[in-house]
């Protein structure tokens, strides 16, 4: 492989690489007079190219690992694509909100650049080295973006709680990735995968790697019982990292959770299957049953988000060889269109949050149909989504998610889902009711920067979009699957 | 023989030291228990033919938490009242879960059929090492390297002085 | 040609579509023009529904080749799945009647929707100065969702996209019910709108819920949802009835029954049928208009649609040995005359016709269960013409005794000073309308004739008729009398309801001052007459006497070719006097009852009902609609609260309080239970959400400390957890 | 190699241990902090001992360590970025007394 080669398959992290320094570099000529205007759009450009770049690669098909430990495929180029997207649209909309916050707001947006780097590096690393560093890296961008807001008490809480959770489930990660380096003597996936399914005693071995590799990974992905950091810490963080954090970060977890048991740990998926719905089930109804309980719409969406990862996960343990109702494809479409969802949510409370001064009440959004009738049908549409309402790309995602269940025949698991989408209806559709049913309480509409704007109108299109031109996503979607369970599965 | 009187010996020590680590109240004594662990284990990567790191521990890592004692005295004044107990209120349960933790795994690991080969530890280590980070493992070299980088420019951005 | 004009199905959604848009965006501070962009859709969307189905009508050799037009959609794997319209007699059908009916409550709506008086005209002084309610717009926006949802259910051509046009109907159902959301009632019994749609919603969810998991098996055994692949093709429906499955409880069941069973529920709960009826009266919180449009002719109608499109597997399923169909027949027979006894107690006038709707789609559906398939289709068309045409009517009178009260009260006629809260809605406060409102009144009488099955000159005689004699000739004697003796007590409840309104002199001064509606209400009343007279005559049975010979029943011929095309073998039944006398006398003897009870005597002001009287406590209970909210409380709700109660215990520690529980625990629980009782004892099952909230609420505080180390902990514990969980045997 | 195998596991079992206890226990960010320390060094322990017996010619290992002395080093300094910031605002690193947000 010759270095032009190299530097084709890893385009996009290049691209991420370069831009991250010349978001600093431009920055620095340019402090304190665009209230870091520069910065973002340098940023979000790299963004974009290295977003384009991943799609480029993604139609070519590739399927090969890349100096030793990337493996560039159309798995790993889903992911980094919507990731980048994600983070892309996080910085548009927090170009107004961070100028007034922070004096540094290059390297706000340098950090959410190398993290989308990170996203992208985890996503393909196909060695256990790769892995742990990458989840690291992602981990401690992370800490310093929740952190970011100096002097905010609410801030420094979100990320010193962060930080103590990812550093003791780190810890634990690595221990088990030392059990299973010990166990097969090597630190590529895909030989693990092969030499575990060659011995017939190391079945418990491998589990006890998996155990503890799923605290480390499962906590990113914020799955029960690995939650417990994210209401707080998505609550107090800076909106935008937020919005980050509960999405594009959730997303590398679950593509590393994925990669990682259909790689290493496929002659353990009867284990894994019953573990993860377990995981699956505590998730969704933990998620949804506390979110009924939240006043502060924030923390509403923070809980409802753990909730949704339970979703999400009845992918992987649906996941099977059937093409058709494979899981994967649902895990994937119903990720994809849950960022655009989230980040819509997550950065609509921006505009409320600067009219209320930082209060995202659900008083806050009371008769907010008739002062600002554009926002209010933008949430509105956000929550069906999240709700799972036709036509929205959430439904979709909850189709193919239920599709796959049902198809392996596990029904209380299907049944249980069921019974959370109408637990959490009523929460969602509470912001609803809140909106177009109630009389103001504040007086005024709600503005929004021209920035904010944008994203918010571009993430609403994108989840009708979705959700209708089904058959453009879906076939993109089924490509990546084809490929991992290709690969190793 | 010697070498497991050896090995039991710096694990003892190393074990004790460590328990001086979560124990002491004071901080300053903490830090210097934690300096006593990491030579306890350099030895420890010493007996087990890997100099290079038993070398990179002292160097880099001891040289690095010289910081973080400065750091920890220079914090900690005055700033846990003294009335405080240095252990929170679920410590007892805690200190029961982790004795449970280390019966289970040590027990699991026991388990373990591992086999060892008997092969003697390549000589030129280090060489080998060296080769790795530019061959094999580039790329995560390249993530590390970024890595620093970013957590430096966070650092030194959350702890800066504040001129309001 | 005629294939042309059906390449324009798929735009039938589309103008309402895009009047909910341009209201919501840019024309909702402009009232007059919000409601002008709505009518104007719905017209053409109205026409385009019309020259479609007429283009059917008049070319039934579409049955042997039903048009369809898709493009492929959601891909899974080797599958696509295709999205589409298509027209089959029953999509003609229906887009015949809900093109019309949408565009008669459209215009009635901008007359309707005036200042509701329970706000304050002080709070809102520019809406109440052009007399239009404050969210005139949004009103019309909602409905024009609403309209976009039922035509793009009707034209879906298959199952899924009916699932997503029916969610859209709930969605737009729960707007709407709540849409006069700060009405508040003196009662605290009374449900306000704002509590009525949310327990619509969830109500109709549960059944929404069961529907979706078997259109999912449904989906994966055929690897395709539309109607006419699956549903002609017999082979598949063979294997899937003879195929089964084990199911926890139930032991082996066929796919087909499970299948169809599933998607029973989905209807039960949107057509409202028992148990899930409870939320369609509390509904009529609603506006009228959308009583009309939603809970009578289109909405609660889409599960019945839903059924008459399934029943070839329901019935495949009946051949597979399942009893799905006996079900659906025992369901709907028993909800016919359920709903209707509950009728005859009640007071408030929309109520009334809440039950009946809940009655009548009994019938519906108890005739899809014994096979009547085309009598099922013609009653569900003709019954949505009569009933928006009696909501509409109780619309116009509950309009004109409301304007005749404040009459009263503006000009001191009243008793003076303060009043007690007045209710526009109760019959026995009005009284002689017929000479002041005589459109509304005649219009309304023909409707409730229509209804009540008048014979011979009204279209609801004919279908109702037919659903009998399929009952009588096919054996199924149960649900014959059943379906009689409901056809009595329909005539019987509607009878009273025209006595007590139209008839003999007024109750109360407003009833006395009542004017007649505007011309935009009343014109509609006038054409949905025409066809709740008419519209019988497209299905009259030919060999019935002299009338067969003279009218048509061309519309029953094509749903028959349609049946035959689905494998259904629905000839019609053969003409019989007997149940045919049958059900003329009781649908006669019933008017002649409720004459004598409450027209040859009219009841005087303040007087209660007489059938109080006569029935004593049975009227108690009929008037408490079986107590079947309090039941709902006592299964769902009073389980989650002792759940609750053990938790709090936990909770507060068991230990140290060990010694004084007993007397604590009575102590809270009776406290706890008698308020509990007062706040929720009207919603039900609805309000146990409630419960749960406050329940999750104590062990989210005991595990979300905001404590680093307590979260650890935790992790720490899990992991441990995980570990013990792996299986060292093997 | 006269040390068996497991007497090294169980060493970095037990430093594991220890430096999880004063995680999960220790009021003093700092401490808890050393506490992270000690368990990444107790899996190095690990990681090296695996290289020595099962894979002594092939230096993944050893590599994988020193990656875990980079990304040791970095928490360390991120950490106590976060805590001398809190520290200025607060006036306290007590772990216990940093829990507005919950529930």
């Amino acid at each position: 492989m010759n270095v032009l080669e190299i530097l084709r398959l890893l385009a996009p992290e290049f691209i991420l690489l370069i831009t991250g320094f010349a978001v600093i570099g431009v920055d620095l000529a340019r402090r304190r007079q665009d209230e870091g205007k520069t910065a973002a759009t340098v940023a979000v450009m790299g963004l974009l190219l290295a977003a384009l770049a991943s799609v480029w690669l993604y139609l070519g098909h590739p399927g090969e690992i890349v100096l030793f430990t990337m493996a560039i495929d159309v798995y790993g180029l889903f992911f980094k694509t919507a990731a980048f997207i994600g983070v892309a649209l996080v910085i548009i909309a927090s170009v107004n909100f961070m100028a007034g916050r922070s004096k540094y707001l290059g390297e706000f947006y340098a950090l959410l650049v190398f993290a989308a780097l990170a996203i992208s590096v985890v996503v393909s690393a196909s060695n256990l080295i790769l892995i742990y560093i990458g989840i690291e890296f992602l981990s401690i961008t992370s800490y310093i973006l929740a952190g970011f807001l100096r002097g905010d008490k609410r801030s420094e809480e979100a990320a010193i709680k962060y930080f103590l959770y990812g550093a003791s489930a780190g810890a634990i990660l690595l221990f088990g990735l030392s059990i299973l380096y010990g166990v097969t003597g090597t630190t590529d996936l895909a030989t693990i995968g092969d030499l575990l399914l060659r011995s017939r005693s190391a079945h418990w071995l491998g589990l006890v790697a998996l155990m503890m590799a799923l605290a480390g990974i499962g906590y990113k992905a914020s799955l029960v019982p690995f939650h417990q950091w994210a209401p707080d810490t998505y609550d107090g963080a800076p909106t935008p990292v937020s919005a980050f954090l509960s999405t594009a970060s959730k997303a590398a977890g679950f593509a590393v959770l994925g990669r990682v048991i259909l790689t290493a740990f496929p002659q353990l998926q009867p284990d894994w299957t019953q573990i993860l719905g377990a995981i699956a089930v505590l998730t969704m109804f933990l998620g949804n049953l506390t979110a009924l309980k939240q006043k502060s719409v924030k923390r509403m969406l923070a809980y409802s988000s753990i909730g949704q990862a339970g979703y999400i996960l009845l992918g992987l343990v649906a996941v099977n060889q059937s093409g058709n109702f494979g899981g994967m494809n649902g895990l994937m479409i119903y990720l994809f269109g849950y960022i655009f969802t989230n980040v819509g949510a997550f950065l609509l409370l921006l505009a409320i949050e600067q009219k209320s001064g930082g209060s995202t009440d659900i008083s806050q959004f009371k008769g907010l149909a008739t002062r600002s009738p554009a926002l209010a049908l933008i949430m509105a549409m956000f929550m069906l989504s999240l709700a799972g309402v036709p036509p929205t790309v959430g439904f979709l995602g909850k189709f193919y998610v239920f599709a796959a269940v049902m198809n392996q025949q596990m029904l209380v698991l299907g049944a249980l889902a069921a019974v959370n989408t109408i637990i959490a209806a009523f929460y969602y559709l509470n912001v609803i009711r809140h909106m177009y049913f109630s009389e103001s309480e504040v007086e005024g509409g709600v503005m929004a920067s021209r920035g904010l704007m944008t994203v918010l109108v571009v993430n609403a299109v994108m989840v009708l979009a979705i959700g209708i031109f089904a058959q453009f996503f879906m076939t993109w979607v089924n490509n990546s699957v084809s490929m991992i369970i290709a690969n190793g599965f | 023989m010697v070498g497991q009187i050896l090995f039991i010996f710096i694990a003892v020590v190393t074990l004790l030291m460590a328990l001086g680590v979560v124990v002491a109240r004071n901080l300053f004594h903490a830090a210097l228990f934690l300096v006593g662990v990491f030579f306890g284990v350099a030895t420890l990567f010493i007996l087990l033919e890997a100099e290079f790191l038993a070398m990179a521990q002292i160097v880099i890592y001891i040289g690095a938490i010289a910081t973080l004692i400065v750091f920890a005295i220079m914090l900690s004044r005055g700033m846990m009242g003294k009335h405080l107990g240095k252990y929170n209120k679920q410590w007892y349960f805690a200190g029961g879960a982790m004795i449970f933790f280390f019966g289970l795994v040590s027990w699991l690991l026991v388990k373990m059929p591992f086999a060892p080969v008997s092969a003697e530890a390549p000589a030129d280590a280090i060489q080998q090492i060296g080769s790795g980070f530019v061959g094999h493992y580039v790329v995560p070299f390249e993530v590390a390297s970024v890595l620093l980088l970013v957590a430096l420019v966070g650092a030194i951005m959350l702890a800066r002085e504040r001129n309001s | 040609m005629s294939e042309s004009i059906f390449n324009l199905t798929w735009l039938i959604p589309l103008p309402t579509a895009l009047a909910f848009f341009a209201i919501i965006l840019f024309a909702n501070p402009k009232k007059r023009l919000s409601s002008k962009i709505a009518v104007g859709g719905v017209i053409i969307a109205w026409i385009l529904s019309w020259a479609v189905a007429i283009m059917f009508f008049v070319n039934p050799e579409f049955t042997e080749q039903p048009f369809d037009l898709a493009v492929p959609w959601i891909p899974m794997g080797n599958i696509v799945f295709h999205m589409g319209v298509a027209v089959d007699a029953v999509t003609a059908g229906m887009l015949f009647m809900v093109g019309f009916v949408l565009t008669m409550i459209f215009i009635y709506s901008t007359g309707y929707m005036s200042f509701p008086g329970h706000l304050d005209p002080e709070k809102y002084p520019d809406a109440a100065k052009e007399g239009l309610d404050p969210r005139y717009s949004r009103f019309f926006a909602y409905i024009s969702l609403f309209a976009t949802g039922m035509l793009g259910l009707v034209v879906a051509d298959n199952l899924l996209m009916l699932f997503i046009f029916w969610e859209i109907m709930g969605l737009c159902s729960y707007l709407l019910i709540g849409f006069w959301f700060d009405k508040s009632y003196p009662d605290p019994k009374q449900i306000t709108p704002k509590a009525a749609g949310l327990k619509a919603f969830l109500t109709t969810r549960v059944g929404d819920v069961l529907f979706m998991m078997g259109l999912i098996f449904l989906f994966i055994h055929a690897g395709d949802l539309n109607f006419q692949n699956i549903f002609a093709n017999q082979e598949f429906l063979h294997e899937l009835s003879t195929t089964t499955v084990n199911l926890p409880f139930f032991g082996a069941v066929t796919w087909a029954g499970l299948i169809s069973m599933l998607i029973f529920w989905g209807a039960i709960g949107k057509s409202a049928q028992f148990p899930l009826h409870v939320w369609l009266p509390d509904a009529m919180e609603g506006p009228t208009p959308v009583s009309a449009l939603i809970h009578a002719a289109t909405m609660v109608s889409a599960g019945v649609y839903l059924i008459v499109r399934m029943s070839p597997l329901f019935s495949a399923a009946a051949h597979g040995g399942s009893g799905v169909m006996m079900f659906v027949a025992f369901i709907g027979a028993f909800t016919a005359l359920f709903a209707a006894t509950i009728a005859v107690a009640q007071k408030d006038i929309k109520k009334v016709l809440a039950y009946s709707t809940i009655s009548q789609l009994g019938y519906m559906f108890a005739a899809l269960g014994i096979g009547a398939w085309v009598a099922a289709i013609i009653h569900l068309l003709i019954h949505a013409f009569f009933k928006s045409l009696l909501f509409m009517g109780s619309g116009s009178v509950i309009h004109g005794v409301h304007h005749g009260h404040e009459h009263a009260h503006a000009h001191g006629h009243g008793e003076g000073g303060h009043e007690e809260y007045f209710d526009p809605q109760d019959m026995f406060n009005m009284g002689g309308l017929l000479k002041r409102m005589p459109i509304t009144g005649w219009t309304f009488i023909i409707g409730g004739a229509s209804l009540s099955a008048f014979p011979l000159i009204t279209a609801g005689f004919w279908s109702k008729d037919e659903i009998l004699a399929h009952a009588w000739a096919d054996g199924h004697m149960a649900v014959y009398w059943t379906l009689a003796a409901g056809a009595f007590l329909t005539a019987f409840y509607t009878f009273r309801q025209i006595f007590l309104t139209f008839f003999g002199s007024p109750r109360t001064e407003a009833a006395e001052h009542a004017p007649e509606s505007v011309r935009s209400m009343t014109w509609p009343l006038v054409a949905l007459a025409f066809f709740a007279l008419f519209g019988g005559f497209v299905a009259v049975p030919v060999d019935f006497p002299v009338v067969g010979g003279l009218a048509s029943d061309f519309l029953a011929k094509l749903m028959e070719m349609q049946g035959e095309f689905y494998g259904l073998h629905v000839a019609p039944a053969r003409f019989d006097w007997t149940p045919a006398l049958i059900s003329m006398t009781l649908a006669l003897s019933g008017i002649v009852v409720a004459w004598l009870v409450y027209g040859w005597k009219p009841l005087k002001a303040k007087q209660s009902d007489p059938l109080r009287r006569w029935l004593g406590p049975v009227y108690t209970v009929l008037e408490n609609k079986y107590y079947f909210d309090e039941l709902y409380y006592f299964i769902a709700v009073r389980p989650t609260l002792w759940l609750a109660s053990f938790f709090y215990l936990f909770d507060r520690g068991v230990i140290d309080r060990i010694v004084n529980w007993v007397g604590a625990f009575n102590r809270w629980l009776a406290r706890t239970l008698r308020r509990w009782i007062d706040e929720y004892i009207i919603d039900g099952a609805v309000n146990g959400v409630g419960l749960v909230t406050t329940w999750t609420g104590a062990v989210v505080r005991l595990i979300q400390t905001g404590q680093a180390q307590n979260y650890l902990l935790i992790l720490l514990l899990s992991v441990v957890i995980l570990l013990l969980l792996i299986p060292f045997g093997s | 190699m006269t040390v068996p195998l497991s007497w090294y596991l169980i060493f970095a079992t037990a430093l594991f241990s220890l430096g999880f206890f004063g995680v999960l226990s220790r009021r003093n960010a700092v401490a808890v902090l050393m506490g992270v320390e000690l368990m990444l060094n107790a899996v190095n322990v690990n990681l090296v001992a695996f290289w020595r017996y099962l894979t002594p010619t092939d230096l993944s290992g050893q590599i994988f360590v020193v990656f875990v002395f980079t990304v040791a080093a970095a928490e360390a300094a991120v950490g106590l970025a976060l805590m001398i910031s809190i520290y200025r605002t607060r006036k306290t690193i007590n772990v216990e007394e940093i829990n507005a947000l919950k529930h």
